[in-house]
């Protein structure tokens, strides 16, 4: 894969450029804390920042959405018929979506697009985007990426990876997406032999990274005998059933179908939902499959460090961002979960011959 | 709900007994005026639900 | 505070070893700078897990809702204000309570420290009123009168009003502390810039709910937020509907916040959504001269009628 | 035996559109199946011919029943591949959009979306005897597959086929004409039952479906299936009896029942262990369910 080096200081000028054929959208910092927004005229995003708060997970997969509009006027021929919403899936790059972000939308990719249906606005929106990740030379505490099948300067799911290199960036160019984002940019690109400074700079971030997971258990420990452990107490105790993990995590996919009418002019829309919420799976007679507090915490954990691990054959449904664990009101650490079920002793022999 | 940015006056209670029949017509009457001399409410109304 | 652990603990252990508690609700240390978990302790022997510092400010009165055990509990000032609240609107019973009371200095602010610092904060330690940061790039100390939590800042009922044991001795309370200035500042505000800066505030909001799900006054079953039938607020991310669900939710705690500051705490996103229930907080003092969960031989403002209330429609 | 997954679903329609479309459709007739009026049949005929002929199903899938500025809901179909020109679902009223379906006249416009899930595993049936065992209003794709099964065209695959349907009282029954000429076949042998009656001429049983099973059903051996719908109590029941007949867990059928959005395995919530019951289900063998956490 080529690797190209451009100044910094035309990084402005080549945005500019791009803004005419792109939609731009980067980290933008409001309040405190920064944000994936589409970035105004002149706008730049801001590479300062360590992570955004929330995932770039919104940037394919908004967490409202249109799906269909609907007329209930009985005196039109189409009523009660729904219509398809226009929507924008013009060319877009994310400028600085950071390596966890990026292989979390492949993750996804994998729910949204499988051999028996297509998610047409998730994969829509996601052709229509170019992925321009930053690698991570800060990794923060909380950062467990590299024992999370992901690294600061992982490439899956990027197009182009950028690494700040004091007064330019290098680019990794990974796609033909990635070549269109360069050749648009016009940035005056010379082709460098960067490949031993990126793995060295890659060895020196990834050995900045502290905190890590033991997965490797994972794959062959028993379903039944990890549901049933008596570890769930213990972690969801202080879960208060808010979804602050599931919709700041970038590989949480789970959502809600809505209609909604005003006056004769109805929609139906789609919005992130939370397996933490009590009504997420309550039945119409009122029976809840997972009605307490530890059956949706176990269900949270158990989906993302066993059943996806099962049903994919691609690790974790974690790439180690650290968001889940930072944000948690009360401090429920997927770490310490993920620890506790890879340390689960498997069933003796002779229940598992039963 | 005028803390948060609503006009004034568009929330009135009244406390009505059932036998005060009275009253409450003099009372909704007062109301309807009072809103209609508000005119319609601008700031909190969801006309269209605006998502992406 | 951590001074006080020791001697939580030493009561856990006594209340658990002569049975008169099931179990024991406080916090174990976090595993990130500046966050404690909320803990149940079951066993004597694990009673080496609590601890005490300035960073418990979870709410733990939320943790007893209808809950049947006999339950030993740490509780801070506005924590015991909302056991009380708890017991007198019928989601635990007094008896099955054994209150350690934490006569509390305040909380520190995890938010307000972390925007202090560029890089990111590794440690935050306590000693004697101060608080040690280290960081990416930084190694410091500042006061923790300077880096508490809003509330807390505010706080003029630190000690516990209801307790059986004591973790300490009482603290003296803060005094002339002007709870309001923010109310009053928003009060002053014309009906449009009211909107605007409601407006301003809500729109990071991404309805996860952490705000209501913290707070130890939201315990309905089902929330008004995910009735059906019928729907009262749509689910969306729009604008009304989100400030729907924050001032329906506010109302519901009227006569009955502590300022305990969960909600504000809890918000992934940093929205002091205080501002909602401090004004009723404010209105409760000024026409009721009542302040939410003092006494257990008091009822609240909304459920009692009295003949000199100083609404005039009501007469 | 195979495992019913929708992976071996060969010759599944997909939806490379948008499969979150619904598919317009008129209801054509609605018929009020009991006594209690809270069981209604919706015959539902597409607007566009094309339409229909994309929705091939077979008997046990299920669709998603749309109904414009109210939602959607999953339902069994009712009617049989067998069956052309028309859809038919049995609606309980229950929630939001199933009480305002009950609250719709013939010749409105709804929309339906689907087929979903997997279905009776058909070929592993194949030169079997069937045990149909059904409780209340979960008939519904039990009479789609007893509509297939005796089909001119099918009827020869299958060996004895046994059926025991009951409900609370004989006005709770479903589909009450067809139950009746369905007795009167040598090729189908029906055992329909209430738990009771003050009715003098009821001349079938009186009881609940365990027993009923018990005295009436054929012994459990390798060439011998057993499907069950009905509700949680009565499947609780049943299963001792049906493993005293000697049916072992994977020749034991049933369809399970979880609160669905999407209906394509994507919203995430109907779960049990790694198996979306929309997409992987809904008709799961009680083996496969043993090894599934019981999150239904």
């Amino acid at each position: 894969m080529p690797i190209v080096k451009f100044e910094k200081q035309n990084w402005e000028t080549g945005l500019n450029k791009l803004r005419r054929a792109y939609r731009l959208c980067g980290p933008v910092e409001d309040k405190g804390f920064h944000y994936f927004k589409d970035l105004g005229e002149a706008e730049l995003p801001d590479f300062g920042c360590l992570n955004t708060r929330l995932s770039a997970k919104g940037i394919v997969y908004p967490q409202s959405e249109d799906m269909f509009e609907y007329s209930l006027d009985e005196t039109l021929d189409d009523h009660h018929v729904m219509k398809d919403v226009q929507k924008d899936y013009s060319p877009r790059i994310v400028l600085g979506i950071r390596p966890c972000d990026a292989k979390a939308v492949k993750l996804v990719k994998l729910n949204f697009d499988t051999a028996d249906y297509k998610d047409p606005y998730w994969l829509r929106a996601w052709e229509a985007t170019t992925f321009v990740g930053l690698a991570c030379d800060n990794p923060c505490s909380a950062c467990f990426c590299t024992t999370a099948g992901c690294g600061p300067y992982h490439e899956e799911g990027l197009d182009v990876l950028l690494v700040d290199n004091d007064d330019h960036y290098m680019a990794r160019v990974l796609t033909e997406k990635g070549i269109r984002f360069i050749e648009t940019a016009g940035w005056d690109t010379t082709g460098v032999d960067g490949a031993s400074l990126i793995e060295e700079r890659r060895a020196a971030a990834e050995a900045k990274i502290v905190s890590h997971v033991s997965t490797d258990r994972l794959r062959g420990a028993d379903t039944m005998t990890l549901h049933a452990a008596g570890i769930w107490e213990d972690i969801s105790f202080s879960c208060i059933n808010c979804g602050t993990c599931t919709f700041v995590c970038p590989t949480c996919w789970c959502f809600d179908i809505q209609d909604e009418v005003h006056g004769k002019q109805g929609k139906r829309t789609r919005n992130w939902d939370s397996c933490m919420f009590p009504i997420f799976t309550v039945h119409t007679t009122g029976h809840n499959p997972r009605g307490s507090q530890l059956q949706r915490v176990r269900q949270r954990f158990m989906h993302k460090l066993k059943y996806f691990v099962d049903k994919y054959d691609q690790g974790i449904m974690c790439v180690g961002c650290g968001r889940c664990v930072s944000q948690c009101p009360v401090n429920i650490d997927i770490r310490r979960v993920c620890e506790l079920m890879n340390d689960l002793p498997a069933p003796d022999a002779c229940a598992a011959q039963e | 709900m005028e803390h948060m940015g609503i006009e004034p006056g568009r929330i009135q209670f009244s406390w009505i007994s059932s036998a005060e029949a009275t009253k409450f017509v003099d009372v909704v009457n007062k109301v309807t005026d009072a809103i209609k001399e508000l005119g319609p409410n601008r700031s909190f109304v969801k006309p269209e639900t605006k998502v992406a | 505070m951590s001074e006080y652990t020791e001697s939580i603990r030493e009561i856990a252990k006594r209340l658990l070893e002569t049975c008169s508690v099931e179990m024991i609700i406080g916090f174990r240390k976090g595993t990130v700078p500046m966050m404690n978990e909320p803990h149940v302790i079951r066993n004597a022997r694990d009673t080496g897990d609590l601890v005490w510092d300035s960073n418990c400010g979870i709410n733990l009165a939320n943790y007893l809702t209808d809950r049947k055990e006999n339950i030993g509990i740490l509780a801070k000032g506005c924590d015991s204000r909302n056991i009380v609240t708890h017991i007198l609107e019928n989601k635990i019973k007094r008896e099955q309570l054994v209150i350690i009371g934490v006569p509390c200095k305040g909380m520190i602010d995890k938010r307000k420290i972390t925007r202090m610092f560029n890089g990111e904060i590794l440690e935050v330690l306590e000693d004697n009123g101060q608080i040690l940061i280290r960081g990416n790039g930084f190694d410091t100390r500042l006061d923790k009168a300077d880096v508490l939590q809003e509330n807390c800042a505010l706080c003029t009922h630190r000690n516990p009003v209801i307790y059986d044991e004591l973790a300490a001795e009482l603290v003296g309370e803060q005094e002339d502390i002007d709870r309001y200035e923010d109310v009053r500042k928003l009060e002053a505000m014309t009906t449009e810039e009211k909107w605007a800066y409601f407006d301003d505030l809500l729109k990071e909001c991404i309805r996860c709910y952490a705000c209501k799900n913290a707070c130890p006054l939201c315990y309905c079953p089902t929330c008004f937020v995910d009735e059906s039938k019928p729907q009262w607020v749509g689910k969306s991310q729009d604008a009304i509907d989100i400030r729907t669900f924050h001032f329906l939710r506010a109302f519901h705690c009227a006569g009955r916040c502590t300022d305990c500051g969960a909600c504000q705490r809890a918000c992934p996103v940093g929205i002091n959504m205080r501002v909602f229930t401090k004004k009723l907080e404010k209105d409760c003092l000024d026409l009721f001269d009542w302040e939410a969960g003092m006494s257990l031989e008091s009822r609240p403002p909304l459920d009692v009628y009295r003949p000199d209330d100083p609404d005039k429609f009501i007469k | 035996m195979e495992v019913i997954t929708a992976d071996s679903a060969r010759d599944r329609v997909e939806h490379v559109e948008n499969p979150y479309m619904p598919y317009p459709v008129r209801i054509d007739e609605i018929v009020v199946e009991t006594e209690d009026r809270n069981l209604k049949t919706y015959t539902l005929v597409f607007l566009n011919k094309a339409d229909e002929e994309a929705f091939t199903y077979h008997a046990g899938q299920f669709a998603e029943l749309s109904l414009a500025g109210r939602g959607e809901i999953p339902i069994g179909i009712a009617s049989s591949p067998v069956e052309k020109g028309f859809l038919k679902f049995t609606v309980n009223k229950a929630g939001v959009v199933t009480t305002h379906l009950h609250n719709m006249k013939e010749g409105d416009i709804m929309g339906v979306r689907g087929p979903m899930g997997n279905w009776f595993p058909w070929d592993t049936l194949e030169g079997k005897n069937v045990l149909i065992i059904g409780g209340g209003f979960a008939f519904t794709t039990l009479r789609s597959s007893i509509i297939s099964m005796l089909h001119p065209a099918n009827r020869s695959k299958f060996n004895d086929i046994t059926v025991v349907y009951g409900a609370r009282t004989p006005g709770m029954l479903l589909y009450k004409d067809e139950l009746i000429e369905w007795e009167k076949r040598d090729d189908i042998d029906m055992h329909i039952t209430v738990d009771a009656t003050d009715d003098p001429d009821w001349k079938y049983n009186v009881g609940f479906v365990p027993p009923v099973t018990e005295q009436k059903a054929p012994q459990g051996d390798k060439d011998t299936y057993a499907i069950v719908c009905g509700p949680p109590i009565m499947i609780k029941f049943t299963q001792p009896v049906l493993e005293k007949l000697g049916y072992t867990h994977d020749h034991i059928i049933m369809s399970l029942e979880n609160r669905m959005k999407c209906g394509i395995g994507m919203c995430g919530r109907c779960n049990i262990g790694k198996e979306l019951v929309c997409k992987d289900g809904p008709i799961f063998t009680l083996d496969q369910i043993n090894r599934t956490p019981r999150e239904y």
